[in-house]
């Protein structure tokens, strides 16, 4: 089935080498650009140092410069509202809209379409700032992220506020977090490390699987005494979940961007807890134009014994994503 | 994440003012996909071979700025940025003996969209020279 | 618009009476008769002494004396299997497959054309019971009940398992109570009587309202140190939920009964906390032709301090669905 | 649920074998919307004035049958009835005073669907004659 979904990153894959400044931004940028995963998401306070603060004109200069270098595009910046920035008690409701505003116009300066908000802003502010967001030319996308999903009554009244207001310059970015369909290994295997007994592990791993209610399996585990590590494993099963991805087709006109979380890809190119063959039929059929945004999110579960190579793991995903989004050669028998 | 990266290697030294050494100091990160405005932080804990220190005596530069923790959380311009190493100062009278000493650190994070206040800890056995 | 739901009642509405026995099994299906409550599920457990062991054919022969006697119709037996029966291991496989059996017997028997089973039920222990429901002519009803909703994971993977074994003999019952849109006052003024702070529980009412994350919520009213009927109050907010109406209309070939849970009717016929004038209306849409059982679940929230009348709680109930369920006459202007 | 009705406000006794007060005695139903298999009757406290009294000083019985709590878990066939009223015998040698007494009564039920064991409590004032 022909389909015209995107291949991008968000440099938020590339956190471990960021942080430790292994990578400059040219660097991930053009590790991008060699995969072929040309749109470019970025978490503006990971990779501008100093951002929210204003940047000078040479850091976009400096930006642009990039994206033309390496044939690359701008897709979404990534805003964080610090509404609790101030202790005890929260950000004005004013302040709360300025802010979304310098993020929007700092979207706007690096040629972003979109730019990801996180889903505790309150559908208020969002209304607020949706005139500003149309006179800048950028969509300021909710992350539906776990444990939250399209179903969640929390994304329904976001839903329903976007669409009393009608604008066409609000909508969601999905998370493909929340379609964890197996326990992620490289989780398991972390938390083995730190002592949650093997047996346990395994318990854990299949009652997720078979998708029994948290509550339950977090019973049985206190009942075993397995220790602390056991406890933080079962306790994921509270915040991670897998949701129908059929669930995305009623909200395609409001998806705009997505973020393909992953935690791990095997050298044969699998993720073993996200199935992507069932997410992008799914995204295919609901007519889905924008960028899949490899979002990795493995390193902070191999960091402690393992060395991390993000951009090996990006690649890898991106090699699957390759072959999932060619049309498919109409079968013949042999 | 990036917890084993909060206390880092190198910069643990002692600190002389005016011929006295008035404490210790060493190189520190958040452990945060990115950086945080400093009223952000809720607290910075030492402690040293099993000793803690009062949050008194705890000092935070960045850039050649120095907060309490007090002032730090009324600090609503400057930032911690991501990855960017710190100098977490003790005032300590004496500092440190040579040697090696295990340092313990827990940083607690406000974070907006946290319904908590995540704390997150690193130890590491280091080496006054 | 036309429609064919049907009115009915669970003798669970007046568990009060019939615990304190102040009424007999008589009076509760004369009282449903005389509010035009024709369809009548029963909890077995409470209504028939001794149930699940064997019960006098005496007991059956009164059941359907008094569904002729009183023009009522059985609708729906609620089975509760108890794999906890043995301390510290589970029932086996076996052995719950012998007593759903006996279960769907006695629905038979009661002529109940369903039987109510607990989502904590194993899908394959229903798939195994499949088979002799068909041949004893009785559905088997998993019943979708707060926290869950049909979207869940677990409510989805029964369906995969429905669906997959393609038995029309498995189903699903849900239970309004997964579309409480306002914080019940009733709940509210309980965990007020039992010591929550009047402005606290106003907050965590309009935090309800909002559909603000529940774990935010409990966060903020952790730090007001407002007690433990404030936290008890609070933590309720895990374990409900407004979820969608609309979400039912892809399950309907598999909904075939109805719990129409509620916690208050008031003297002018509204629940203040469950929106039925949005729920019928989607039911209507979706062909829906079974029954809407009235399930009290008030006695609860006001036995502490206040008589309990079940009897009026549903007629009133019941006196709402005639006004919502009856064709509404065209519109024209005066 | 039923919180209120668990202590029956009649039936508080001394009991009496063989010319000998050997404890008290009083009707107790079940915080439940059904009837329950003694099996997964847990535990039934009772404290009296403040005293808790031993798991093996408490008999249980319906319908002229008793258990000891070991001895009801173990029991598959028997059930405690939705509403029924059992008796709860508190075995100490000379029972208790007469007049006014605080009786609480604690249950514990192992409910299949539930993750967890609930307790629910009750706590009345009564009468010895
Ligand atoms: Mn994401
Ligand atoms: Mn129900």
């Amino acid at each position: 089935m022909a389909n015209a979904i995107k291949r991008g990153v968000s440099l938020y894959s590339y956190q471990e080498e960021t942080y430790l400044q292994k990578m400059t931004l040219e660097d991930v940028i053009a590790a991008s650009a060699r995969m072929g995963a040309l749109g470019i998401e970025v978490v503006s306070e990971q990779s501008f140092w100093g951002y929210p603060a204003p940047l000078p004109d040479a850091t976009y200069d400096h930006w642009h410069a990039l994206m033309d270098k390496y044939g690359t595009t701008p897709v979404c910046h990534d805003l964080m509202l610090d509404y609790k920035k101030y202790k005890g008690r929260l950000m004005p409701f004013e302040e709360q809209v300025a802010s979304m505003k310098v993020d929007i116009a700092h979207a706007a300066r690096l040629g972003c379409p979109f730019t990801r908000a996180l889903v505790s802003i309150s559908p208020e502010v969002l209304a607020a700032v949706a005139p500003y967001a149309e006179e800048k030319g950028v969509k300021v996308l909710i992350e539906v992220h776990a444990p939250l999903h399209f179903d969640h009554p929390w994304i329904q009244r976001h839903y329903e506020v976007m669409e009393k207001l009608g604008s066409d310059h609000l909508g969601f970015l999905p998370d493909m977090g929340i379609f964890v369909k197996r326990f992620p290994r490289v989780w398991k295997e972390r938390f083995i490390r730190q002592g949650c007994p093997e047996k346990v592990a395994d318990h854990i791993e299949q009652a997720y699987e078979a998708r029994t209610l948290a509550e339950y399996v977090i019973n049985d585990v206190e009942k075993m005494k397995a220790g602390p590590a056991a406890m933080a494993m079962v306790t994921t099963l509270r915040h991670n979940l897998y949701a129908n991805p059929r669930r995305m087709l009623e909200f395609m006109h409001r998806i705009h961007n997505i973020h393909a979380k992953f935690y791990e890809m095997t050298a044969d190119l699998v993720e073993p807890s996200i199935p992507y063959e069932e997410i992008i039929p799914v995204l295919v059929e609901g007519g889905y134009q924008g960028y899949l945004c490899s979002e990795y999110e493995g390193n902070r579960w191999v960091e402690d014994a393992f060395p991390v190579d993000s951009v090996e793991q990006v690649r890898r995903q991106q090699a699957m994503f390759e072959r999932l989004l060619s049309p498919k050669p109409t079968a013949h028998a042999a | 994440m990036f917890d084993k990266y909060m206390i880092c290697e190198d910069g643990f030294r002692n600190v002389e003012e005016g011929g006295q050494v008035v404490g210790f100091a060493f190189g520190a990160r958040l452990p945060y996909y990115r950086g945080l405005g400093l009223s952000m932080v809720e607290e910075i804990a030492v402690a040293v071979d099993g000793q803690a220190y009062p949050r008194e005596a705890i000092r935070f530069s960045v850039r050649g700025r120095s907060w309490t923790l007090d002032e730090m959380e009324a600090e609503y311009e400057d930032r911690w940025n991501f990855g960017e190493v710190a100098e977490i100062r003790v005032l300590t009278p004496g500092g440190l003996a040579s040697g090696a000493h295990t340092v313990e650190l827990a940083e607690r994070l406000r974070i907006s969209y946290l319904p908590f206040e995540p704390t997150t800890r690193d130890a590491k056995t280091l080496i006054i020279a």
